[in-house]
Formats: C-alpha cells, structure tokens, sequence
C-alpha cells in the first residue's frame, strides 16, 4: 500500500497537488540561498579532493531540497541526527561555512579537531548531533532524544536523516520501533536517492516503497517528492506539528537521486547507467525551486546573481581560512577520550612526546605536526 | 547500616540516585513491574513510574542506541542489559557511538549513560547465561569497565558509575548475586573509578582478580596459608581504568604473580594484566606469572563447576609459582 | 491494514471460515498425539525441574497447536530453525522422547553433550537446527538457509519460529528483509503469545498486528488462529506451495498465548492477571482439536486413552532412561569448539586432567564427573 | 608466477576457488558488479554470476546470519565485510552464533565459512575506516582469526581459510592491499593455518608483528641492523590458533621480546602473547616485553601517521630491550 506522493510544485515549476506552504519571502530566499551554497559548497568540495587538498568528500548533489526542505520546518530547540549528505542542515541552521571547510581540512580550528573524515560534521549549539560512518546508528539515538523529550514534557522534535539502504540497518528497525512503541516525537527522514553506493533500491528491499515500512511500526508513512523543497518542508512541518501534539512519530519517504558518486572515492560508471541520470537532471531541486521562486515574483535575476556571488565568496573566504590553518596539535590526540586523561593515556602521551621531542621517529614522518 | 547481597545494594543505590536526581531514568528488558529478572529494579517502576522506569521492546541495540540518544539530549540512562550475554547485538551501539561520541564530537557531545549488565557463572546457565565479555570491552577506548566483587562496592562503584562523565559498562557478576551479604551503608556511598582494593595483604603472591573470582581467591588464599603461603589479593574493580599502580606495588613486594579470570583464557583481560606486568615489572619477577581461567572453549552447561577456576586450581598456581 | 484471521476449527470444535486440510485420518491422529505428548512432556519437565532434576524449562503450554500444526504442513527434506518453545516440531518429525530427555538432563547421552541449558535441542536427521538463547538469530540464518535451497535450485523450505517479542530484534528485520530481496523459499513463524517475559504486546510494537509487518519486506502476511491446528497448517501449507513455486517468503503471525510462566525461572504472577489465562483456557488447543476429531468420528474414547498411556508410557520410560545416565566426561568440555583439538586447548585439557587426577581441585567439586 | 598486489592475490585466490568448488559462494555490500570497494571481487560476478556471486542489502547482521544459514545448509560461503569497523552490527551472529554452532549441537551442525574483511590504518580513514578489531574476535572460542602480511600469504592463507572445517575470520591489512607486491603462486597455492613465518632471522630481539605492521618491522630491523642490533621477525599469520611454538623458540633464542600493533593498546592481541611469553619462557628473558601498538583513543583522522606504529617508534623498543 504505497500512499501517494506529496508534491507542491509540479515539475515545470507551477503550483501542483499540495498547497505551498506559508512561509515569508525572507524565509523562501533564506532556503534557496543554502541550497545554492550547499551545491556551491560540493562542487568546490569535490575539486578541492580531487586536487589532494582535502582527503574525501560526499555530495549531496541532488539531495539538497530533501534536507533543507525538511530541517527549515523545524525550530531552534529541535534536535537533528543527520547521515554524512546533509551539510545543507548545517548552513541552514547557521553554521558558517568555514566551520565545515574547517572540517574537511581536519585542521587545528575544527571544532571536531581532525579525528573523522571530511563531512562527518558535528555542531552543538545548532543541535546537530556528530555524524558517524556506521549506517544506522543515529536512527535509534534519536528515537532515544525523542523520548527524552517526552518524558522532559517539553514540545520539542527529534529528526534524523539517512538513505535508503540504511533502511536495512539493524537500528533502523530498533529506532522506529522504540519510537512506535513509545509515541516519540520522532520524525525519521528516508533519504531515498536510489542508490546504496552501487546497490540500486530493488537490491535492498522488496518492499513497494519505504514509506511503507511505516505500519510495521505503527506510525504514519508519508511518501514526498524529495526534489520539491516545498513539498518537503509540507511534509515534515506536519509530521513535527503531529509529534508536538503527542501524536507520535512519523517516517517519511523523500524520493530523490543522487546525481554523483557515492563518495569521492566511488567510480559510478561502473555500475550504474549514466543515461537513468539525465531524467533527474530535469528534476534538479535548485532549478525546480528558482522557476516557482521565479514565477511567484520572489526571485529577480539579480537577487540570483547576488546569492551566488555571496555563496562563492563566502566559499572562497571559507576555504582560504582553512588552508592557513595547520594541523591540530599531537596532544589534542590524547583529549576528549574520556573527561580526563586516565593514567594509561599520559603515559603514552608521555612517551610519545619525548620521542618526537628526540626526533626518533622516522624521518618526515611528524614534523609535519606541532605537538 | 543494613546487612545486604549485591541484588540488594544495587537496588538501594538505584533507589538513591533516582531519588537524588531527577534526570536518571532506567529501561530495558522486563526492567518495570517485573523488576528486572534478577529483581535488580524491584520496586522502582512502582516508586517512580513509567517515565522514568521503562519496559523496551526486545532489542539491545535499540535499548543502548535509545540510552544514548537520551543521553546526549540531558538524560542520564541506566540501561540494563539482561544478561551479559545478549549485550552483542548492541556492540555497535557500544563501541563505535557510546565510546566514541566525545572525541568524535571534539568533547562536545557526551554520552554520560550507564549500561548494567549481569556476568559470568553460577546459575548454570550454559552457554548463552554465563559468559564474562569484560575484555570485548577493555579493548574499547572511550569507555569505562567496572566490576564490582561485593555488595558495598556494588552500591559504591554503581553511584560512581552513574555519576561518571563517560559511559561505564557496569558488570554485575551473578555468582555472588545472592551468595554474598554485608553491610552497606545507607544513602549516599561513592567509590572511586579506577582504585584497586587490596582485599588481604601478603607478602609471598600476588592474587589479582576481579568480581566473582576474588571470593575464589580468598578461599584459595586461605588454604595456601595453612601451607604457609602469604597471598596478597587485589580486586582490579575497574578494568578500565586499570589501577596499574596498585597492582605493581603488590607485584614488586611479592615478585609474584596469579590472574585469575573466568572468561576464556586466550585474548581474556587477565592477559593484558599479564603484559603490563611484563613489561614494567620484569625485574622483580621470580616467578611466571600464571593464568587461572576459563578454558578456551564456550562456556558448557553439565561442566560448568569444572569450568570455572575454583579455590584448588588457583591454589595450584600459587603453589606452581611459589616454589618456581 | 490487518489481514484477516485465518481459522478453521471453531471455537468450539464445529467447522468455521476455512476449509480443513486434507490429511488422513492417520495422519490426523499422529499430529494429536504429538500434541498431547509435548503437553504431557511440559508438565512431567516443569515436574522435574521443580524437584531439582533438571536445572531448567520452558513450557510450550497452550502452544502445541502453533508449531505443530505448521510443521506437520512441511517435508522431510525441508528445513527447521526453531525457537526454545517449539519441541514438538522435533517429536512430530521422529525425534524419541528420550532424546529431549537426555539434552534436559545434559547428560552422557545427550546428542549436543551436556553444552547448553535444557530445551536447546539439535537434531541433524531432522533438520532441526541447534537451538540458541540469543533472540532473533534463527531468522537471518533461516533466510540464509532459504537462500541456498534456491541458488541450488532445490525445491525445499525453510521454516523458523520466534515469538512476539523476537520481532524487535536486529536479526527479524535482517532476515525478512534479505528473503524478501532474494525471494528465498523460506516461512517466517511469529508465535504471538502475547508476552516477552513481562512485556505484553503493546509494550513491543505500535504496529497493529504482526503479520502487518511483512509488507515492509514486500511478503503476504497471513494472521491465523494458533490454537487452530488446522488453520495452522493450511496457512503453512500454502506457505510453503508459494515458496516451492518460486513466489518466496511469506511471513505467518500465529494468535496465541503463553498460558505458562516464560520460563521455569519466572513467576507471571507478579505482573500479569491470571484471569487473562482463563479466556485462553476455553480456547485451548488440544481441547479444540480433540473436539473436532470427536465430531468428525476421528478419535473415540478409548482411543484417547491409548494415545495418552501411550505418551505417558513413553515419558516414563525416557525420564527413567535420562536419569541412568551420568554426566558427560570431562574431556568432551574440549571437544567440537574446532574439528581439530588446537593445541592450546590440548594444554589445557593435560593440565585440568593431571589435576584432576592428583585430586588436588576443591573437595566434592569435580568427583562426580568421569575424565 | 605473476607479480601481485594483495588485492589482486585476494581475487586470484577467489576466482580459483570458485572455479574449483561450485558450493564457494560470495555475498556482500557492492561485492557484485562493482567487484567491492577495494575491487577484491573484481571480474567475479561476471564470471560467476548473481547467483554466486551476491550484493546484499546493508546489513552485517543479515549478511553474516544468511551466510551462516547457507553453511549450515551445504554452502561455502564467503561473506565480505566492507570495513572491519563495519563488523560490529554483525558480532552477535559471529559471537554467538557462528563460533558456537559447532560446540552447542555436539559436533553435528558446523559453519564452514569465511568472512572477509579489511582492517587497519593507512588509507586517511579516520575513525570508522581505520580499526583493526583482531582482538574481539582473538577472544572468541570456535572461531579462527587470520592476518595475511604479504599477496603470496594473503592467497595461500584465503584459500585455506576457505577449505577450512570451521568459521574463518580473515583479516585483510589495508596498508598494504596496494603498496607490496610480489610474486604469487597461480592456481592451487596453500598456507596452512596456525603456522607463524619467519620472515628475518636474527639473534638479539624479536619483534613480532602481523598484518601491515610487518613491514615496519622489517623496516626497523633494517635500520637496527645497522646500529649492531640482529632483529628476528615473527609474522604471527593467524592469530587463532596461535602458533606458540615458534614465537616461544625465538623468544627463547634471542631473550627479547618486542610485540607490534595497530590497535589500541590496552586489551589488544599483542597483550596475550606477551602474557604467554611471561608465563612460558620468563626464565629466557633477559629484558621487559615491550609493545609498540596504537594509542589507548579512538582511530584519528589527520594525526593518523602519528597513531600508527612506525619503524622508528619500534627501533626505540628495540634499543629499550635490547640495552636494557
Ligand atoms: C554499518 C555500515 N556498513 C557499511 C558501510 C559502508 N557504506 C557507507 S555508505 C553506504 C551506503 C549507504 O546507502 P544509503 O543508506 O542509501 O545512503 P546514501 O549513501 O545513498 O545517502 C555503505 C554501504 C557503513 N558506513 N556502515
Ligand atoms: C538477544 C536476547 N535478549 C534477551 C534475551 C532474554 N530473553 C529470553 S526469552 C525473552 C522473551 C522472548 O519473547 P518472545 O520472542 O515473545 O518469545 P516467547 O518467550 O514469548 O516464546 C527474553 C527477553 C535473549 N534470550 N536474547
Ligand atoms: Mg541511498
Ligand atoms: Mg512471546
């Protein structure tokens, strides 16, 4: 029983099923504008890769109306538990770009001092809870705030985002499940873009959609064209007002593609038709959302160019930072395992220390880090 | 003070800090009206209800990946895994978010959650009812273990625990669930992470275990004393962290050495004790330093008694590295 | 969208929605007397272990119809991965009482050698798959199996059994899911008695039934009465017709309900109302299908009589036969963790046996087990 | 003979087994057309077909899970873990399950099975593309546990962890899937399981290694060579069973012991075989067992070249031993 699809804005860009949302002007431009930056922000990303400049990146390439759409529905007290493709979440939400550029360095000025991978972003006061590489895993710890947030008896939302394939993860079952169980105010958001790096949908399960894997958890299923910001951000501001209300939780189902690789390390072309991506090509969030910004007379080409030049310069200003920036420190290794360094870390901090201070390590191996 | 088995004091501590703090909230498997199948919550879904005293559905890495989530957000869960045993479908939750979310997060995110779980043998429970994954979880930085060996060090070490700043794998061995009782004081009583407990001085060898095999120990210790050997014992209490000093300092009086463990005795955690031995207090060894373990193979159900080190195997050892 | 439930035998004995199978006679009267020799094998066990005989049970009570019914629709060559609550499925497939008997007892005799707790039988010939505590894990490997069966194109079944509260586990979802990609030949048993130890149904899913949760694995879910054998069975067989067919996995939810405590070691009283057991009473199983071979001319008095000095007979006999046995000696706690004896367990077996010999373990601890 | 990568040797030693043995069969995330992320199956599925050669939905549990149905079915499968930190969802199958099948039906129902996966540093993977977790599963009864250390291993060791009676978890070194080649044997090459390899011999130290980090052994002993210090290596192979013979005879030999590893060193492997050592050959030692491992923190992303052991950490635990 696959529900129907929820869109706002059919695909030429005029007024479709649903009814637009009411939202400001201000706020409309605010959303374009990090969609554009975050499209700005991957396309610089994966350049500077491909030069050695930063080690890895993940695009969001496509995916941006899925997650920006969502998080614009939820307010400042709402907690977000992202997945490695939604930095958008991050700008929306205030996070200066250089923060995340910040990041891919892995430089002293992270905030998450160099110990993950590029994109594996994590911002406090934005609540937006550290993205790990484990697939799944945020599902259940956010069903897990959502309950605190019950039993707190405070209206807030938890929201976590994560792909298709992830869908097939043990906490994926867990995290709806707890959620169901406990009438959470949870919305869990299916990223749904059609690949599992090479792994198509049909390899990952056999159910007609994944919107429908809600009633096995008895919770409301949405299915949304994920490419229709609008449609995204109706959506989820009913799925939020719903768990606001003691209703529960929610999964919906955001159809979109990803038009890149899995990853800066994945070659598409192996496995995938290059054709099944033109289709979305006509489909692009960006250029759906400019035509109705476009038609309703809220967007004027120099609004647009202006957007633009801002992101790009912002960018440049972003990455220019973070290129001064060097390495954090070989002590800040030995931090934040626990509250206090145990006995065992400041020996080996100890040890190591001396070594590098005697130079004994092979040659060129850690000058290139202060300690 | 009352006169209490470990069953008992961690009830009591559980009740203490759930009345101290309001944000310490308990779930897991048959953790509510039933009280926990060991009876470790009895009475607490009563006193303080559902919000705080949560029955989960049947899945541990929901029960640890929900804890967390709580966690972040300003809670402090106690989760309890029903037997030590099941805490594998949750090793995700364990070891790559619980243990890592405060480095990952550049100290930013915290995990300050307790995961209880009962351990080891004696209630003959074969395979699945039995085993002492303590080592699994030594090998996981981020994390701390702690394994009490009596019911005021239960309460204590369980306050602590709760209190930590970092999530603590709490392992409750069932061998002295009941079998024990002692006076444990009332109200508030904290002992320290980290410090080792030298149960009875000696002079001739050091004894080191943990939980259920300390009491072995001192029955061991006790016969090896009629032969004329002085046994020092140190109950490790945390595993990590390791009180390495204390158990050095006992090492270089006697010169040497017995662990005893009853996990499995190849990778088991008695081995790193072992190695840390043999690397910082090889000149003061007159002796090997001898394992009393488990076998290497999983734990039987008819056999389990012959599983298990008991007093006569470990005053073997002593006898084995006294006379060296 | 619950399916609707499968039954055939009324609740009191006449025919209701379903046509009964065909079987014969014989065959009829075998599945009955299975039944009423695993509720008699209960009670004597539940016996046993209350004066200190065996260490341990779990009583099928009130479930004989669930797991017998649907084992009797399956062959010879197809394949079994039950639950601890299923051990009429190996008595229904030929497996001698006495053969549960010495695994209760974990003596000399016993087949798995005195290893797991009572209850956790294995049965080779009969494709019973060893049995384990941990919850779930029967239900991926089942798929596993199922999966085999169709890369070798053989036309045979698997079918595993776990209760309600086994439907939160990891390994639920993993299995149905990969039978679902696959469309392995395999039959997914969920046994909803309503309880997982304490926790009643509402406590472990929001989602209305259990058979519900197969759409999100894109199966049919049939819900049937499982104090129904005949329901049972049809449901299975059709099942099992699907899956031979080609058309893969279905998930089968069986209604019924844990008239016992969950374990010899628990004590329902302390959080469920034994009232509820006395609607359940009226609809017990073997009641009903004795009443329905009685209305249909199948059973009459006298044999009622034979079959049930029968089993008791054959109970008696294994219960004595077990308690001659002595314990398993120790050098079998060695043996079987690989094919070969590595040599550190050589080193351990020569030193516990020299031990053991010189008589120098703890008094009274290790005489009473042979080398 | 060709000159081959270890990723190369570990899809020759796949190929020729599947040819050989029509119940091999491979399953996995992106093993399929693909040829997995590290291009292991590369060619297979094409060859092979979906029906042998299976991408999976992702999920570790259910990959492991079905692969153990299908052993105990008849199979020989071989289940690929794309990231050894990615085991983790699936320990409860391996733990509980695949180590214990043998044991708990009496020897009737087994699992011959392989699972494949890629461990360790050296790829810039940070956190969760980085851990080498020998350990955990070291501590596991009934599972075996094997570490190639060169492509001529790394297909002699597959092929017979493939062949092999019972549950196999093979460890594949990142460090060096690319960076070594060498020549390897084609078509039928084995190397038995549970057999440690010299690789140097010498006569003041041993340094015993396995994995990616014999190769920085090798390198520090050159460099030790040098300053007048004789290194012998002990590539360990397989880490259960382990070959105590030949690390105790060269311990015996040279007096010094120097263990090196990835993981972090609290809890990890190399604490076991020191233990060992302590415990069987302490009369021999004339120095302190020293271990040159990864720090007591999770894996780090730009500091990763500090974490991990190199020759010049390990020549300083030479010096230290070999002075001492
Ligand atoms: C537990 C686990 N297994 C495997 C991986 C490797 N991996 C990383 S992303 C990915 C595919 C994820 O697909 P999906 O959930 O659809 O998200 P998408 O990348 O399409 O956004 C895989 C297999 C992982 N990170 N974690
Ligand atoms: C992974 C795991 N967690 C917890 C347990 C403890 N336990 C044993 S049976 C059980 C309840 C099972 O309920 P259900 O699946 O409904 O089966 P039933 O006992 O009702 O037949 C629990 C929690 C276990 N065996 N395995
Ligand atoms: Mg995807
Ligand atoms: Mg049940």
């Amino acid at each position: 029983m696959s529900p129907e699809m929820v869109s706002v804005m059919a695909e030429s860009g005029a007024a479709a099923s649903h009814k637009p949302p009411e939202l400001s002007k201000e706020r409309l431009l605010e959303i374009y504008r990090v969609m554009v930056l975050t499209r700005l922000l991957d396309d610089r990303a994966m350049k500077l890769q491909r030069q050695g400049r930063i080690g890895f990146y993940v695009p969001a390439l496509g995916q941006e109306a899925s997650h920006i759409g969502s998080a614009a529905a939820l307010g400042a007290d709402d907690w977000f538990f992202p997945s490695y493709r939604d930095p958008g979440i991050a700008l929306l939400r205030g996070v200066p770009v250089v923060s995340l550029m910040h990041q891919c360095y892995g430089n002293a000025a992270d905030n998450t001092r160099g110990r993950q991978m590029p994109v594996h972003y994590s911002f406090k006061k934005q609540h937006f809870v550290s993205i790990s590489s484990p697939i799944g895993t945020q599902i259940a710890q956010a069903a897990g705030a959502a309950m605190a947030m019950k039993i707190r008896k405070e209206p807030h939302v938890a929201i976590t985002y994560f792909g298709d394939g992830s869908t097939s993860s043990n906490d994926f079952h867990t995290g709806l499940n707890f959620a169901g169980v406990f009438a959470a105010p949870c919305i869990f958001v299916c990223e749904n873009n059609g690949w599992a790096i090479s792994v198509p949908l049909e390899g990952q399960t056999a159910s007609a959609t994944m919107a429908a894997k809600a009633e096995a958890y008895g919770m409301p299923g949405v299915r949304v064209d994920g490419n229709d910001v609008l449609a995204v951000y109706a959506a989820t501001k009913q799925a939020a007002d719903r768990a606001r209300a003691g209703h529960g939780p929610t999964l919906i189902e955001t159809v979109t593609f990803r038009m890149g690789g899995h990853s800066s390390s994945d070659d598409p072309s192996r496995y995938r038709d290059p054709k099944v991506c033109e289709v979305w090509k006509t489909r692009d969030p960006i250029d759906r959302f400019k035509a109705w910004l476009e038609q309703k007379k809220l967007l004027t080409a120099a609004q647009e160019t202006e957007i633009r030049a801002r992101c790009d310069a912002e960018l440049q200003a972003a990455i220019d930072a973070a290129e001064k920036v060097g390495p954090p420190a070989v002590s800040t290794m030995f931090e934040d395992v626990y509250a206090g360094r145990t006995a065992q870390l400041d020996e080996q901090w100890a040890e190591l220390k001396d070594a590098l201070q005697r130079g004994v390590v092979s040659k060129g191996h850690h000058g290139e880090f202060p300690l | 003070m009352a006169v209490m088995t470990m069953v008992e004091a961690i009830n009591d501590a559980l009740r203490v800090e759930m009345r101290r703090d309001p944000r310490v909230v308990l779930l897991g498997e048959d953790v509510g009206i039933k009280g926990g199948v060991f009876g470790c919550s009895a009475g607490l879904f009563k006193e303080f209800g559902g919000d705080r005293v949560m029955d989960t559905p049947l899945a541990e890495s929901g029960i640890v990946g929900a804890a967390i989530g709580m966690a972040l957000y300003g809670l402090v869960p106690i989760a309890e895994i029903q037997f030590g045993d099941f805490i594998y479908p949750a090793f995700d939750q364990i070891v790559s978010e619980a243990a890592k979310m405060r480095y990952r997060s550049g100290g930013e995110y915290t995990v300050p959650m307790t995961i209880r779980t009962p351990i080891g043998g004696g209630i003959r429970g074969g395979h699945y009812h039995s085993q002492s994954p303590e080592a699994y979880f030594a090998h996981t930085p981020g994390l701390k273990v702690v394994v009490p060996s009596t019911p005021a060090d239960a309460k204590g070490l369980l306050l602590a625990s709760i209190r930590d700043p970092d999530p603590v794998l709490f392992m409750e061995p069932k061998l002295i669930y009941r079998s024990l009782k002692e006076e444990v004081p009332a109200g508030e009583h904290l002992v320290e992470i980290g410090k080792a407990r030298i149960v009875r001085p000696g002079k001739d060898v050091t004894l080191i275990a943990w939980g259920g095999m300390v009491g072995m120990c001192e029955k061991a210790a006790a016969k090896c004393a009629e032969e004329g050997i002085d046994c020092e014992i140190v109950d490790v209490r945390t595993i990590v962290p390791l009180d390495e000093a204390t158990i050095l300092e006992s090492v270089k009086k006697t010169g040497r050495a017995v662990i005893v463990y009853e996990a499995p005795k190849t990778g088991g955690f008695g081995g790193e004790i072992s190695a840390i031995l043999a690397e910082k207090a090889i000149e003061w060894l007159e002796a090997p330093i001898v394992r009393v373990t488990g076998f290497d193979t999983p734990f039987p159900y008819t056999l389990e008694s012959v599983y298990l080190p008991e007093p006569g195997r470990i005053r073997e050892a002593v006898l084995k590295v006294a006379r060296f």
